[in-house]
């Protein structure tokens, strides 16, 4: 009771609207918790500390990159070429950094250099899809789609197709580090996200993607410069993407010809069980870091309880459906 | 006869068409260098290879060009065995003749299938982690994709062998469709599960070698096979990283799947079909038997053999000639 | 005798009640207004009359039949044609196409495509649209389109037909033609439900008004036995505001806004104009005259291919908005939907959205400040919302216009540019955007108003005129509005070309 | 600007308009012609009868696919699950048929009931996806991302992962025939073009599918049953990548596991290519068509060209982006 009627200000307005947005933050929440349950239940294991550890750095990549595609979304864009970028960019940088005996191309540029040369390839490439997207006026699906095809290709024709083994022990660093007990991806993770959800809630820029997702011409003629943050974000993602290449790296211990391949469908999964909206404005990264986290359970239970090989792939696919549907429901709205 | 064929070269000898599985795995990728080198040695008119990206459409349009192209003979490794039979049949009605190499079709007439025994990987890599294990315990198997007749002839076998003669081991099947990143993720999900395992078998080792040994390593369980904490491990492949690995004792067996053989000897069945030579089911001259399969077709079962720490240095290993 | 009615109508949409137990009955042969405020439920009514939707009570009759069920679509168009408020042109196929969507003539089972064509010509003649009817609809102006979408309303032969807000955006001439058009069928016995916030209209072509408030019925009364001010009372509950904000005569403060020799090609020509501060200047024109690229110009939209615009003394880089704001322009966007708002965002956001740089350091935008800036907005310029968290979606079109207004002002401009500021917008909320414009303009602002309607221009110390891309004539205050309208419709556009421009 | 202040009337708008739509149809035939004259000079094989017949008949299917698609976007829709449909479809039909030594479900139906089944069984995928769409309001792409998962892993999981290859003659019949010197695959394909063309043109239901795509409110007004009309356009898409499996399954002989994989990518780049938009109510099935016709003609160059294994895919995708770039350029209009 220390009403101190001060300065009357207007007829106070409630704030209830504002706590129904922040439960919709939450709607994946109760999900989880029937995760966590379901998987107690099929193996006491799955509480272990290591093992939730495991489910955690098993979906940093796919957590970045659903990172990345969530603010292009929301930004009323579209990025397919993710899935390609994740491989292609520490395919680049270390082919230019290791020997060619390892399948190198030969340049053996100076080992300190793969760690930037990978994000700087990831940054050009969101940069390019920009260029396409915003100069030329190309429907980002298209673009990224012809990109998808065009960096996967690039990055066989650079390895000739090789797994590259040979990687040094800088790049292994991120993928493989503990810090304070945990490992160094999922502070990595967890530090992105924190800092992507403070950005898109408190700083200008952020509220600006928004914006441009909800009503582009609306952005604009308010005075966003709405290429400018376009471009940005895509060149944010691709960063991202090659970030997430990075860490995949250091886990598996080599580049795969195929890294990434087939992750975009499930990046898409995640956003949008997670509440991202393909349509631009809306959607929270809370919300699709909550996707990630469910797919990521989903996985580990169906391994924990020893589902069969043959049914693996269509019980999960089902469960994704379901999910999809049931975030349509809750949410309450037609999607499209 | 064909008057379109524009034959490769301006070579009078009848021109060979080779089509390639696919050009990102490390294997395939040394078969695909092999593969002119030895046409070079038996003096084969080769024409330009054509890749069909792991892709039996793709392999199916690129045998028409070949056709079309004036080729007399193919060579093709059809990673999707069962899509090939009306190519075979159309192939069989030009007389052309066919090598396939690595898999064996499941209808239609070859002339030669050069493979070697996928069901004896399996059945190898389950007998040598049985002896290491002393007949019990847990082993971890990554399985390549099922729909792969490669992958699912080495299961087969591996379960069949586990069964009958190590009842008393556990042996948990991942699928991993050939990627890393899922095998990884059940190695370490496991591993919580079940810190007992003993044994992993992994189908591929271009594919599962680097996951594994850095869940290995980041768990602390890379160690030498005297400590008991040791894991055995036994890959499949042959590659040169297996071999650093079984020579560091991080790793302790691989299947050498051999790549040079299968150019030397596809490129040598087709110059013989093409010189109208025949062959019968028994021994080879080079270490293998001839097996009829049935349909009519033969299969050279070539030697694969398994590489451990007594043998990794053998400079007769393709993967100690790259 | 009664043509159409519809009694006892519920309609909820969730939480929003937007007709409630309301009704309307119309007599054979009648031209009947429908008037209310911005969000009364006249659409919604309209969607009920036309079978679009199903109320959640009450009942439809025609003729006194029982509506028809609502999957019998062909039933409802013989009874009823109706123009919606929201376009239903067709963008990407032909006008013919428009005019006879799923009901295409065939031959055989196949469209007859040239028979089809022929007869479109022959509708769009018989209704004085010069459109040809192999034009792709997507590339029809604005009031073109809504031609054809009269024409196809008329084409039906329903012996009822709505037109919501049909003159929101047609100009004076095309408005004359379709009332000439209108009295001509009303004589052949067709009955029309005609809505509009064009109060002036309603008596011009109207014999009978029905007007909601806030989703209920109020009155049906005769236009003759009800006098304008009775009729705003009716819609707002309380007397109209007649007195706007006293203003001093200005025409000696700096220069705010300078537009010199702005060309841009087949939009307008060499257009050159001034405006002071505490100046309120008007330019109109009709659809077309480029009135509208000019002011998208100024607010560095377009870039011009030639000329200058300086705003308070500085030159900001052509086609770059930010630079305009910069400058010190506010402006008011044409279509508040289109360019206006983001409507998944809140009220506080679409408000501040031009003066983000204030809410907080090194590009942060604090929400608290932001919440605190959009209430003050919210009380000064009376925007009805449950508060600044609201989804700008949730406001009826009123209110939503505040909101654009609210942020052109936010900014304290020196030069304000504000597009068709009351298009859509009821005679209440009108009256309390103009004013708070006219206030801004006493406090120094120099305003400009670019419209098609002589009523947002009445408060202005100038007028000016534009036609065919040039400003034509330029009025001082006191004008005649026959003149003007007749600069507007470019007669007499020769004669007053040079002697009317002022600078 | 004609300086004749009249009346304002609506400026006539002269027929060029038409003439010009018209022409964007043909947009690719020039394209198609520098591809016959490159291939041509590439190698003289090109140009003869057999090359150019086996180049039609391999794009039978992904023709049939592409038109599915172009209907289906041209409807304002997305369908992804196509690519597993043309797999499921014939695994389950001849699953249901054929014994179980050889990979069958044990139910052993009359063969005859092969083809029936097979149409059947894209028809209800096609339904089941307009279920989700159309009664639960889900966004058409994230339904079929769903079900694109489900069905393949249904496929894999009622196979056990195994190609299906005692294929009786019935089933084999269609992709193999001969009719009048042209493989029957490239006839039905020819035929069922001409008809979609004729029935988008001509017929009214066909005209609503552009309406629907175009304002799909608009259409409702106008008395257009526009589910019932999404619904059948969707069944029909479900009923022709059935179709397409079939076409391919009797050409290749069996029935992959991963029958039709990744085969989405291209069906989007050639409908895309052919000017179809992904908005909806845009685009021309010959377009669409001679989009296919492109593609097939690139990859055959490419096979006679003899370019590296290693850098094809690259070079493929590169034609590819550069294609979807003329075409907006020649098109004239942004595309998003
Ligand atoms: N589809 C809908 N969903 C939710 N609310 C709606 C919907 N359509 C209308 N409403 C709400 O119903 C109320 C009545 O709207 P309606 O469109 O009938 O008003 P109107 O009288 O036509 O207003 P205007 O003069 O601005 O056109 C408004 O509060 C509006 O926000
Ligand atoms: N995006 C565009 N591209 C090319 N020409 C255009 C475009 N928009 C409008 N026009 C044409 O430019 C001229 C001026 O249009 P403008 O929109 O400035 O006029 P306006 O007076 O605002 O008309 P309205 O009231 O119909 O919006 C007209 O002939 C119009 O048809
Ligand atoms: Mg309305
Ligand atoms: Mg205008």
């Amino acid at each position: 009771m220390t009403g101190t009627p001060t300065v009357a200000t207007a007829p106070a307005k409630p704030r209830p609207r504002l706590r129904l947005a922040r439960f919709r933050d939450l709607a994946l929440v109760p999900a989880i918790v029937v995760l966590l349950v379901v998987g107690a239940i099929i193996d006491p294991v799955f509480l272990s500390k290591a093992n939730l550890v495991n489910v955690l750095q098993q979906q940093t990549e796919l957590s970045l990159l659903v990172l990345a595609e969530a603010i292009i979304l929301i930004a009323g864009k579209f990025d397919l070429s993710l899935e390609s970028t994740i491989g292609l960019a520490p395919a680049l940088a270390l082919g230019l950094v290791i020997p060619s005996a390892s399948h190198g191309l030969g340049t053996e540029w100076p080992t300190a250099l793969a760690i930037p040369l990978c994000l700087l390839t990831g940054a050009v490439i969101g940069a390019f899809n920009g260029l396409l997207i915003l100069r030329f006026r190309l429907s980002a699906f298209i673009v990224t789609l012809g990109m998808l095809i065009v960096l996967r290709g690039l990055q066989i024709g650079l390895t000739g197709g090789q797994n590259l083994f040979d990687i040094p022990p800088s790049v292994l660093y991120l993928g493989n580090a503990t810090w304070l007990g945990l490992p160094a991806s999922i502070w990595i993770c967890a530090i992105l996200f924190a800092a992507g959800i403070l950005a898109l809630s408190f700083l200008r820029a952020g509220r600006a993607v928004y914006a441009i997702g909800g009503n582009v011409d609306a952005a604009r003629a308010a005075g966003i410069r709405t290429d400018r943050v376009v471009w940005i974000v895509l060149i944010i993602g691709g960063l991202l993407a090659a970030l997430a290449g990075l860490l995949m790296t250091g886990r598996l211990g080599s580049v795969a010809a195929a890294q990434g391949q087939g992750m975009i469908f499930t990046v898409f999964a995640a956003a949008v069980i997670g509440g991202v909206s393909l349509d631009g404005g809306k959607g929270t990264l809370f919300g699709a870091l909550c996707g990630v986290l469910v797919l990521g359970l989903i996985n580990n239970i169906l391994t924990l309880g020893g589902v069969s090989a043959q049914w693996i792939q269509a019980i999960y696919g089902a469960i994704i459906l379901a999910a999809l549907i049931l975030a349509r429901l809750t949410s309450g709205k037609a999607q499209d | 006869d064909s008057s379109t064929g524009s034959a490769a070269g301006g070579n009078s000898k009848p021109p060979i068409g080779v089509d390639l599985p696919r050009a990102d795995s490390d294997f395939w990728n040394s078969y695909a260098k092999y593969v002119p080198q030895f046409a070079g040695e038996l003096g084969i008119n080769m024409m330009p290879p054509t890749n069909s990206q792991n892709d039996v459409a793709k392999l199916v349009a690129n045998t028409q060009a070949l056709v079309s192209q004036g080729a007399k003979a193919i060579v093709m490794a059809p990673q999707d065995t069962g899509a090939i039979a009306s190519t075979l049949t159309t192939l069989e009605s030009k007389k052309i003749p066919v090598v396939t190499v690595d898999t064996r079709p499941d209808k239609g007439k070859v002339f030669m299938v050069v493979r070697a025994d996928n069901r004896a990987y399996g059945q190898k890599a389950c007998e040598f982690l049985g002896d290491k294990l002393g007949g019990k315990g847990k082993v971890i198997e990554f399985q390549g994709s099922l729909s792969s007749i490669n992958g699912r002839d080495r299961s087969e076998a591996f379960a069949d062998c586990m069964k009958s003669k190590f009842p008393g081991i556990t042996v948990f099947a991942e699928p991993t469709e050939w990627e890393g990143a899922k095998a990884a993720a059940a190695l370490q999900t496991r591993l919580a599960q079940h810190p007992d395992i003993k044994g992993i078998y992994m189908q591929a080792g271009g594919v599962f070698l680097a996951p594994t040994l850095q869940v290995l390593k980041s768990k602390g369980l890379l160690v030498p096979p005297t400590d008991p904490k040791h894991i055995f491990a036994v890959s499949n492949d042959g590659i040169p990283q297996e071999y650093e690995s079984i020579r560091k004792g991080e790793i302790d067996a691989t299947v050498s799947q051999p790549a040079d053989l299968y150019a030397k000897y596809a490129l040598f069945y087709a110059k013989a079909a093409l010189d109208g030579k025949t062959f019968q089911p028994g021994p080879t001259d080079h270490d293998s038997t001839i097996v009829d399969v049935g349909n009519g077709n033969l299969e050279d079962q070539l030697a694969a053999p398994l590489v451990t720490k007594d043998n990794v240095d053998d400079k007769t290993l393709w993967g100690n000639q790259i | 005798m009664t043509a159409v009615t519809a009694e006892n109508i519920t309609k909820r949409y969730g939480a929003t009640t937007a007709l409630d137990h309301a009704g309307i009955a119309l007599t054979t042969g009648e031209t009947h207004a429908l008037v209310g405020r911005n969000g009364a439920g006249k659409s919604t009514l309209v969607s009920i009359l036309t079978g679009l939707q199903r109320a959640d009570t009450g009942v439809v009759t025609f003729d006194g039949e029982p509506a028809p069920p609502l999957a019998d679509r062909d039933g409802w168009r013989q009874r009823v044609a109706c123009v919606y408020q929201k376009s239903t042109i067709i963008p990407t196929l032909t006008v013919g196409e428009n005019l006879f969507l799923n009901r295409q003539q065939s031959r055989r089972g196949l469209i007859d495509w040239r028979g089809l064509r022929r007869r479109a010509g022959e509708l769009l003649d018989r209704y004085g649209v010069a459109i040809d009817p192999a034009t792709v609809a997507g590339d029809l102006t604005v009031e073109q389109g809504q031609l054809v979408e009269i024409a196809r309303a008329l084409s039906f032969g329903a012996r009822f037909i709505i037109l919501d807000e049909p003159t929101a955006r047609l100009d004076a001439a095309a408005i004359e033609r379709l009332f000439e058009r209108m009295r001509d069928l009303r004589a052949s016995g067709v009955t029309f439900l005609f809505i509009s916030h064009h109060l002036q209209e309603v008596y011009e072509v109207c014999q009978r008004v029905t007007v909601f408030r806030d989703a209920r019925h109020v009155l049906t009364a005769p236009v003759d036995e009800l006098p304008h001010d009775d009729l705003v009372r009716a819609m707002t509950g309380d007397a109209p505001v007649v007195a706007s904000a006293a203003r001093g005569h200005a025409n000696d403060g700096p220069v705010v806004l300078d537009v010199r020799g702005l060309t841009l090609a087949d939009r307008y020509e060499d257009v050159s104009l001034e405006v002071r501060a505490g100046e309120m200047v008007g330019l109109i024109g009709s659809g077309s005259s480029g009135k509208n690229a000019l002011a998208q110009t100024i607010a560095g939209l377009l870039r011009a291919d030639g000329g200058t615009v300086t705003i308070a003394g500085t030159t900001p880089r052509p086609g770059s908005v930010p630079g305009a704001l910069d400058a010190g322009l506010g402006y008011l966007p044409q279509d508040r939907h289109r360019e206006g708002l983001v409507p998944l965002l809140s009220v506080g956001e679409n408000a501040t959205m031009t003066i983000t740089k204030r809410l907080g350091p090194i590009g942060i935008a604090l929400p608290a400040r932001r919440r605190e800036a959009a209430t003050t907005m919210i009380d000064e310029y009376d925007i009805r919302t449950s508060g600044p968290d609201q989804p700008v979606s949730g406001l009826s079109g009123g209110n939503a216009q505040k909101v654009v207004l609210a942020r052109a002002l936010a900014s304290d401009p020196k030069a304000l540019v504000l597009v068709s500021p009351t298009a859509g917008v009821d005679v209440r909320s009108k009256q309390s955007l103009l004013a708070a414009v006219a206030k801004a303009a006493a406090a120094g602002t120099g305003v400009l108003i670019v419209s098609d309607e002589l009523d947002d221009v009445r408060d202005c110390d100038r007028v000016l005129v534009m036609f065919h891309g040039r400003i034509v004539q330029a009025a001082p205050k006191g004008w005649d509005d026959a003149s003007l309208i007749g600069a507007v419709e470019g007669v007499r556009a020769e004669s007053s070309h040079e002697e009317g421009l002022k600078e």
